[in-house]
């Protein structure tokens, strides 16, 4: 038993090494050329590690590896333990991690070459998939707390990687705010656990005490929302999803890695994490429908229009992210495994596709120097091929072309919010408009992604003047990563599930999941595949492509029907939310802020106005300072007098 | 090796009112025996903590978290001139100041005692203490250029109120040190701050700080008055006062038991305004909100050496009184009115603080809101007045000194290039300066709790405390969520700072005139790096590792809340509940080898008044009257006033 | 029969007769002589007690107060002849300079009663050379007695 | 708790009485605020008018309230008549538009004070202060002569700062205190400690101390053979706060006759020592047979602590009165200080006696050394006794006092004249280059 678990150690310490590594090197002469090492090291060993694990789970009894705890601090009843667990859902969740952020890290070697701040690239990026691996492994709400905000940490050390920018600075600045601001709801729920769950912090132990002692279903409601909170903050959820599109302001490899594929997905795998939690409050659950269903939608349109190549994949991300908290939102209404199995499957897929999106964008990014706006090239495919080639790869699993990875996930998410509809007492018209909410998604989301792939890369060659036409394809160490999740793109997905069933099978083995399936009553869910949905699914993607082909093939820019006009307006300013929100929030708060200091300024008025009074009465008695001596003796001397009649006649007392 | 203890404890305070004799001798060049000394009385405090830790471990073994009935009192270790002679350890000192009326053995007239001692409560504020001196030093490396011997005597003296006050057990002690680093702190600002201001600046600090301790004072001394021994007479001690307080609270609750609220009517009533009074002070030292007015203004004018300490030691002078006396002294009342009304005002604090942060121009005027809101949340976790708000707010005393204090230290390294520290004239200082604005970052995203640094742990702790405090008239659980918005208040603000300053391209204010220097100064120095970095490293060490602090707290900590339960019992609410958690890893083998033989048996040696069920508490009607105190020392007995119920056995 | 009482209130009624002149009157010389009046009055308190308590200590502080006495008598000349020298005159009135910024100096309104009109009998006198008679011859600058 | 405060009933009491002391003061205020000098002119027969009744009424008052019964004349004539040259002297300072003729009244005023002094048994301080006061207030009339020789009227002289307010400060304060004196001689001394107790023979110089009743308005003289002003009921003697010296009559008469022997020993030592010696002996047996018989007896080995003899006995402690726990006279100072001479007295009868015994017994006795010692011996009966010769022996224990205890102050004293003079000569001194 040691033995496994110190593997974990092992993999989760790896990053720290090669982050700590990394930043010791800083300093050095070679830091600029080999800071990559250590990163890349470290996480391809514990990707290996991980899939070596992988391979031995059969033999670990109970499904679930705890590690020895001990004690970070603990005060009366808050008891903050260090201990890591390991099952079958942060397994998956932790190998794919590890193998994204190598490959990710083998091509930023190449596209971070001669980068100013190189070795604090990659330290930080390898501290980033400490943190993960922490987040993913940690059986301690604080712990987990700790790691989420390591994570926080880091997406904002490299968002703000070319800090010289300001508009990068100001993008960390939000992106870490609004993460936090939904964090607050998170440490809250974090201690309303605690307070419930007869004071314990540890997951397992929190999940075993609520099982067994049903706390009032509005407790835990309010408990599991303010979880959510934090989970919709981390996953760019509806509301808080405004930092993301701006988050695009780092450097692409971080985008792919933090902003893409793994730390957004922190979100979904608490909820995952959570599930008995979340089984144990139905109002909760379909708040999470809800809050997935909009900004499925909400960011699919909002992608609609945009002309930054980034801009549009994070709008994706959003919604994709969107998709997952919808599977998680079904999670009463159907067995509890199909609706975390439904959200895991579509964020390992997602994970992988997005992540070759984003490197594929990062490639023509690094290849024009920079330049990102669709507006201002086009045509790309002859010059890049293999770029092209990759990213179409992405976009079609992306826009669920069938058989490919997205495809599959994607119809078992719409097979559980069908499943939802049918099953849930309560809730099955919601989830019937969730359903069609989320076809329509599928339809946008095929059409944005194929309208950004026609205008990179089909019609005539365009290219910015500035370039002079040095445009050129990526170099071999960006390639391999490209091709490996090109690969997994287009493979993964059928290979995981849809067939073999394999990964169903494997993270139904999750102590967590087994613990809520105790609690709902929704029948056993068999894996299966639904040929109805898949042709339901193939049809908009279809529908999707064949409209962005038949509006953007040609590859001029933006020729739009007068129809889709003053829609494609009204997505690209982002349907004025950024303003809203500057108006409803922002300025009000800054106003606040003006208004404290104007008060404060009063207040201090105020004080010193009555520390003057002193003054005032002095100045009114300083007459009576004559200059003659006489005067004075006289007056001290009828003081005397009035004090002696004072205390004879025992006035005193 | 109880007598080296003692030895250090009196070095420890005693140490720095020498090297404030000494320093001025040095003239110009006492920077560097000023640094010398500071680093010996740092190794001094090193030693001293190193022999009671062990101890205060020993203690948290022993006594586990349960409610009882009995009378406690603070345990000071190491106390000098301890009547129980070389070997013993009383906890009592026979080293009197003044006597005013010398009486008989039997009835001692009150006499001000020496009294000073080591226990969980003060125990980190000492290195705290001793260590924010050194980056005060550097902080003035160069930028105090004028009459230095006596800038420096004056930063040791500062220091030595600072840790007499926290080591003092006798209350009149206290208050002397307390006020005895008003005076430095004076003439620190008014001499060599900077700006016209700097004269009214001191003056109003001086002004509204005293202005609040003397009506502490006033306090203290209806306390000392309204609370003698037994037999009568007047005592200075706090332990003995506290223990006078809780029999006086105890006995009137035995009568309300037998159906007379009378006298307990009463003493809560007066407890009312003994609070008031006691607590005036402390707030304004804090300072809490509408309190502050006189920080922010003192804390920018003062030069970054003294503001260092004046955030980093003399802030926590208040928030240390609020625990060492006004908690103690007014149970009932820090229970009614603690959270009810300190609490609102801290939370409006936290909000406001941070607010008005916001929009600060000047980086220490921002520091100063940053104290305001982050005390805030302090003062208010501490009147949670269960283990875990008060765990976290001794815990948060000490990092919050680190982290700020740090910060003010690393100020002094723009101040020491630009003469400078307003915001609008700098940008993106991590491209000019990057080495330093990794350790700014530092520190800032522990001002801001990041988990793993040192913040993060006491904000928890204080927050878990607020969560589930509960008082007569509402619970925590509003302050709470203040509290948590606090936090994140806290990262929009500095990250906003650190956005204008460090981020986008360089931009730097002109060199100063007065310093002749034709080129800006490199990346931190070496000097600068033991000013600021090492307290970024500390702030990490003591996030990754807290509880060998906590532990060392723990058994203080449950003395305050079994007074804290006390008190609930009285006002109807239930007492903490027990410890689920069993002790985290069992003592095993004998007591550490340094532990004085006085303190085998912690609470003076004599056994429990039993554990009674949380449940049976208060009375169930018809129930038995619980069972008297055991008095712990001799002549402390509870002064019981009749009558009492008749039939029912009092076991004196 | 005479006990303490009464020298007890001989000292009190001298030293109020001392107070008052010293409140009152505005020569310096009569304020220092009356200010001495109050020491009296204290020595005769003193050694009033003293004597109550047949002690000597009574009057051996009355013997210092007349020492300090003297010696306060010693300065005090001094010090009126300085003042004399500038002000030429001993009016302690004229000495009102240390006064509050902006606080008017304060002036005698009432008008003195005009010069005695009884003739200085000296006015004018000389010596005159030895054997001759002395005649009356008023002019400038003669020495006034 | 020795607080100023006063019973209620001590403050009504004092209130009712209080108003002639009230007139008194009203009075001398009109009448000081009409003599003072003003410019307009004063009403001088007012002023005189009213400052002689204000005069008048204190002095009814004083005597009502403390001077009755009226003994020993002469020392209270004296008393008047000082008082009435100080108090005269005084008010002429004070309202006296001539300066000059303010120094004279001063010197007045002195006179009457040193003759007061002289009541108090201190003719040192009288010859002091009049050496000091006359040679200070000639140069102070040399000053005034010297500096104010204005012909007509001037500011300084025919102008007084408030008048009426400056004579209110000063007489009610005077009134205020004698107030005070009164309620607190009214006041039950609640301490128990010493506390202003009229002394008796205040005004004896030689004569034999009589004895004084403790307060006014009360007491008749003592006729009985108990001790001076102790009354027997154990009431009066509570209310007695600070008992009087404690002679009986017959002590008083032995000790006298003691003294008598004493002095007369030394006539009796002229002769041939060795003719007589038993004789003598026994003339000095009783002597000291007589001092035993007051102070009680004292042998070597029972030095100092004894308590036997009468008044000794007397003194350790006095009788207690019902709800009153039984107090040792020697906690009070006075007390103290005569039981210390009690106590004195004792050793020395008896020492002095041996030493007379072996002188007288031995084979060449010595004359001088046994008239030493007789001379000692008498002085200390003659403390004891209060008798004769007080003035003489004042000045010397002044003197021994001075040069011993008080040594440090004494020679502070001196060097604060030393200092004195120089300054004033320093102060004085024409500065260089000015005119003359």
């Amino acid at each position: 038993m040691s033995e496994p678990i110190g593997l974990v150690w092992l993999i989760l310490l790896l990053p720290l090494a090669g982050a700590v590594t990394a930043a010791l090197l800083t300093p050095a002469r070679f830091g600029r050329t080999l800071a990559h090492v250590p990163m890349i090291v470290a996480c391809a060993c514990a990707a290996l590690l991980a899939v070596t694990l992988l391979t031995q789970w059969e033999r670990i009894p109970q499904g679930q590896l705890l590690s020895e705890p001990w004690t970070w601090f603990a005060a009366g009843r808050l008891h903050v333990r260090v201990s890591l667990a390991v099952d079958a859902l942060a397994l998956t969740m932790l190998t794919m991690i590890t193998v994204v952020s190598s490959c990710i890290g083998l091509f930023s070697v190449g596209y971070m070459a001669g980068e100013r701040g190189y070795a604090r690239y990659f330290a930080v990026m390898s501290l980033f998939v400490f943190a993960m691996c922490g987040l993913v492994l940690a059986n301690n709400f604080f712990l987990l707390l700790g790691f989420w905000e390591l994570v926080g940490l880091c997406s904002y050390l490299l968002i703000g990687y070319y800090f010289v920018r300001p508009s990068a600075a100001a993008a960390a600045r939000k992106a870490f705010l609004v993460t936090r601001l939904g964090d607050v709801g998170f440490v809250l729920g974090i201690f309303w656990l605690w307070k419930l769950s007869g004071w314990q912090t540890d997951l397992t132990a929190v999940f075993d005490h609520l099982l067994t002692h049903q706390p009032p279903q509005e407790e835990i409601t309010a408990a599991c929302l303010l979880l959510l909170c934090g989970a919709v903050g981390k996953s760019a959820q509806f509301p808080l999803y405004v930092w993301l599109p701006d988050a695009m302001e780092g450097p692409t490899p971080v985008s792919a890695l933090i902003h893409a594929a793994t730390m957004v997905t922190a979100g979904v795998y608490l909820v995952g994490r959570c599930a008995p939690l979340f089984a144990l409050s139905p109002t909760a659950v379909i708040t999470t429908a809800w809050l997935g269903g909009l900004t499925a939608l909400l960011a699919a349109f909002l992608a609609l229009a945009q002309t930054d190549l980034k801009r549009i994949l994070a709008y994706s991300t959003v919604s994709q992210l969107g998709y997952m908290f919808l599977a998680l939102g079904t999670l009463g209404a159907v067995h509890p495994t199909l609706a975390v199995i439904a959200a895991l499957f579509h964020l390992l897929t997602h994970a992988l596709f997005k992540a070759l999106l984003f490197l594929s964008a990062g490639s023509v990014m690094h290849a024009l120097g920079g330049i990102i706006d669709l507006r201002q090239f086009g045509g790309l495919r002859h010059r890049l091929p293999l770029t092209h080639l990759c990213f179409l790869c992405g976009a079609a699993a992306l826009a669920g072309v069938p058989l490919l990875s997205g495809f599959w996930s994607k119809d078992l998410i719409l097979e559980s919010v069908i499943a939802a509809s049918e099953q849930s007492p309560a809730y099955g018209g919601g989830y019937y408009l969730l359903l069609l909410m989320s076809l329509l998604t599928a339809l946008l989301t095929a059409f944005y992604t194929f309208r950004a792939y026609f205008l990179a890369f089909w019609g005539p060659e365009r290219l910015p003047p500035q370039l002079q036409g040095h445009v050129h394809e990526a170099s071999a160490v960006m390639s391999l990563p490209l091709v490996v999740l090109a690969i997994g793109a287009v493979g993964a997905g059928a290979i995981l599930e849809p067939f073999t069933h394999a990964l169903s099978q494997f993270v139904a083995t999750t102590p967590a999941l087994q613990q809520a399936a105790t609690v709902v009553t929704a029948p056993a869910w068999q894996p299966h595949i639904d040929w109805t949905v898949a042709s339901i699914s193939t049809v908009l993607a279809a529908t999707g492509i064949a409209l962005a082909a038949g509006l953007f093939a040609r590859g001029e820019p933006e020729q739009l029907p007068a129809v889709l006009a003053p829609v494609m307006t009204l997505s690209q300013r982002e349907l004025y939310i950024e303003a809203v929100y500057r108006a409803v929030l922002i300025r009000p708060a800054e106003g606040l802020a003006f208004l404290a200091k104007v008060a404060d300024q009063a207040w201090d008025g105020l004080l010193h106005l009555l520390a003057a009074l002193p003054g005032m009465i002095g100045q009114w008695l300083r007459v009576m300072h004559n200059g003659l001596v006489q005067f004075y003796a006289l007056a001290m001397m009828l003081g005397l007098v009035v004090l002696m009649i004072f205390v004879v006649l025992g006035l005193s007392r | 090796m109880a007598i080296t203890g003692r030895i250090l404890v009196l070095l420890v305070v005693l140490f720095p009112l020498g090297a404030a004799l000494l320093v001025p001798l040095f003239g110009r060049y006492a920077r560097r025996p000023a640094l010398l000394l500071a680093l010996l009385h740092l190794g001094l405090t090193a030693a001293l903590v190193g022999l009671t830790v062990p101890i205060m471990h020993y203690r948290a073994e022993q006594d586990n978290y349960r409610y009882t009935e009995e009378i406690v009192r603070f345990r000071p270790e190491y106390v000098p001139g301890d009547v129980a002679g070389k070997e013993g350890a009383a906890g009592r000192t026979r080293w009197n100041l003044w006597v005013f009326q010398p009486g008989p053995a039997d009835r001692p007239g009150p006499k001000v005692q020496f009294y000073l001692g080591v226990d969980g409560l003060n125990l980190w504020l000492l290195p705290l203490a001793s260590f924010m001196l050194i980056p005060a030093i550097l902080a003035s490396w160069e930028s105090v250029t004028e009459r230095r011997g006596l800038y420096y005597a004056l930063l040791f003296l500062m220091q030595a109120g600072a840790l007499g006050a926290f080591l003092a057990f006798d209350v009149i002690l206290f208050y002397l040190f307390f006020e005895l680093t008003l005076i430095p702190a004076f003439f620190l600002i008014g001499r060599w701050g900077s700006g016209t201001e700097r004269r009214q600046a001191a003056r109003t600090f001086f002004l509204y700080t005293l202005a609040g301790s003397l009506i502490t004072l006033l306090g203290l001394i209806s306390v000392i008055l309204l609370f003698p021994n037994a037999n009568g007479s007047v005592t200075f001690s706090l332990p003995d006062l506290m223990g006078n307080v809780q029999a006086r609270l105890q006995a009137a609750q035995w009568q309300a038991q037998a159906g007379q609220p009378e006298a307990l009517q009463q003493l809560q009533r007066q407890q009312t305004w003994l609070f008031v009074a006691l607590l005036t002070g402390f707030l304004i030292k804090v300072p809490v909100w509408p309190f502050h007015t006189w920080q922010p203004q003192a804390y920018t004018v003062a030069p970054l050496g003294v503001t260092i300490l004046l955030s980093a030691l003399l802030a926590k002078l208040g928030t240390y009184g609020l625990v060492r006396i006004v908690l103690p002294l007014t149970p009932d009342a820090a229970l009614h009115y603690g959270l009810a009304v300190v609490g609102t005002l801290a939370a409006v604090g936290i909000v406001y603080g941070a607010l008005c942060a916001y929009n600060q121009k000047e980086l220490k005027r921002l520091l100063a809101y940053s104290s305001l809101s982050h005390l805030g949340l302090l003062t208010a976790g501490l009147f949670a007045f269960n283990r875990e708000g008060l765990s976290g707010a001794v815990l948060h005393m000490v990092n919050h000194g680190v982290t700020t204090g740090a910060l003010f230290a690393a100020l002094a390294f723009l101040w020491e290039r630009y003469a400078t520290t307003q915001t609008g004239v700098y940008a993106g200082l991590m491209g000019r300066y990057p080495r330093y604005a990794v350790i700014v970052f530092v520190l800032v995203l522990a001002a801001v709790g990041l988990p793993g640094l040192n913040n993060f742990v006491s904000e928890m702790l204080l927050l878990a405390g607020l969560f589930q405090a509960r008082y007569p008239s509402g619970s925590g659980v509003g302050l709470a969520v203040v509290g948590a918005m606090g936090i994140f208040l806290s990262a929009w603000y500095l990250l906003t700072m650190l956005q204008q300053v460090f981020f986008r391209s360089v931009r730097e204010p002109p060199l100063p005139a007065a310093t002749g220097r034709q080129e800006t100064l490199p990346d931190v120095r070496g000097r600068e790096f033991w000013a600021f970095g090492i307290p970024a490293v500390l702030c990490l060490v003591l996030g990754l590792a807290p509880q060998l602090l906590l532990e060392a707290v723990r058994s203080d900590v449950r003395l305050l809340t079994v007074i804290g339960d006390q008190a609930r019992g009285r006002a109807g609410l239930p007492p903490s509940p027990a410890d689920p958690a069993p002790p985290l890893k069992p003592y095993q083998g004998a007591p550490p080898p340094n532990m004085p033989p006085g303190m085998m048996m912690p609470g003076g040696g004599a056994p429990p008044a039993g554990p009674r069920p949380p449940a049976a508490f208060p009375a169930p009607p018809g129930g038995a009257i619980p069972k008297g105190p055991a008095p712990l020392l001799p002549g402390a007995a509870p002064k019981v006033v009749t009558p009492r119920p008749t039939g029912q056995p009092m076991n004196q | 029969m005479i006990g303490l009482w009464h020298f007890l209130a001989v000292g009190a009624v001298l030293f109020g007769l001392g107070l008052t002149g010293l409140l009152t009157r505005r020569n310096l010389i009569t304020m220092f002589l009356c200010a001495e009046l109050m020491v009296q009055g204290v020595a005769l308190n003193f050694a009033a007690f003293g004597r109550l308590h047949g002690q000597l200590e009574g009057q051996l502080f009355v013997i210092f107060l007349v020492a300090v006495a003297a010696a306060e008598a010693a300065i005090a000349l001094g010090l009126f002849l300085t003042v004399y020298r500038q002000a030429r005159s001993l009016d302690v009135s004229l000495w009102q300079q240390v006064r509050e910024d902006g606080v008017e100096a304060t002036v005698d309104t009432e008008p003195l009663p005009a010069e005695r009109s009884r003739p200085d009998l000296l006015e004018g006198v000389q010596l005159p050379p030895a054997g001759r008679r002395p005649r009356f011859q008023p002019e400038e600058g003669v020495i006034r007695v | 708790m020795h607080e100023v405060v006063m019973e209620p009933s001590s403050v009504t009491v004092g209130l009712r009485t209080a108003g002639p002391l009230i007139l008194a003061t009203v009075l001398a205020v009109i009448g000081s605020s009409w003599l003072l000098p003003r410019p307009r002119g004063r009403f001088v027969a007012g002023g005189v008018a009213a400052l002689i009744a204000a005069a008048g009424v204190l002095g009814v008052w004083l005597h009502h309230r403390w001077g009755r019964p009226l003994q020993d004349g002469v020392g209270t004539l004296l008393f008047i008549m000082f008082t009435a040259a100080a108090v005269l002297g005084g008010a002429t300072l004070v309202v006296q538009r001539n300066p000059a003729r303010g120094a004279i009244a001063f010197a007045f005023a002195i006179l009457g004070v040193c003759g007061l002094f002289l009541l108090l048994a201190a003719p040192f301080l009288m010859a002091a202060t009049i050496i000091v006061y006359a040679g200070a207030i000639i140069v102070t009339f040399l000053f005034v002569l010297m500096l104010s020789r204005t012909a007509g009227p001037s500011d300084e002289n025919d102008r007084s700062r408030e008048p009426l307010l400056g004579s209110l400060a000063g007489f009610a304060f005077v009134g205020l205190v004698l107030w005070i004196e009164h309620l607190s001689a009214a006041a039950p001394d609640r301490a128990g400690s010493s506390s202003p107790t009229p002394l008796a023979d205040m005004t004896t110089t030689g004569s034999t101390p009589a004895p004084a009743p403790s307060r006014a308005g009360g007491l008749a003289p003592a006729t009985t053979n108990g001790p001076v002003g102790i009354t027997h009921s154990p009431n009066d003697l509570t209310s007695e706060k600070g008992l009087m010296v404690v002679l009986t009559r017959q002590e008083r008469q032995k000790l006298r006759e003691a003294l008598r022997r004493l002095e007369a020993a030394t006539e009796i030592l002229q002769g041939d020592l060795r003719l007589e010696r038993e004789k003598r002996i026994e003339y000095f047996e009783t002597i000291k047979d007589l001092l035993v018989q007051v102070v009680g007896a004292a042998r070597e080995d029972e030095l100092g602590d004894s308590s036997e003899g009468s008044l000794a006995e007397r003194l350790v402690r006095r009788v207690h009165a019902p709800g009153q726990s039984p107090a040792l006279y020697r906690n009070d100072r006075q007390m103290r200080q005569f039981w210390e001479q009690v106590q004195q007295l004792r050793v020395v009868n008896w020492r002095h006696f041996k030493q007379v015994e072996d002188q007288l017994l031995a084979e060449s006795p010595s004359s001088e050394a046994l008239k030493q010692t007789v001379v000692a011996w008498r002085n200390e009966v003659m403390l004891l006794a209060g008798a004769g010769e007080l003035p003489a022996r004042t000045v010397s224990s002044l003197g021994y006092l001075m040069y011993s205890e008080y040594l440090l102050a004494v020679e502070l004293a001196g060097v604060l004249l030393l200092l004195a003079t120089v300054g004033a000569v320093v102060v004085a001194q024409r500065p260089k280059g000015e005119a003359a």
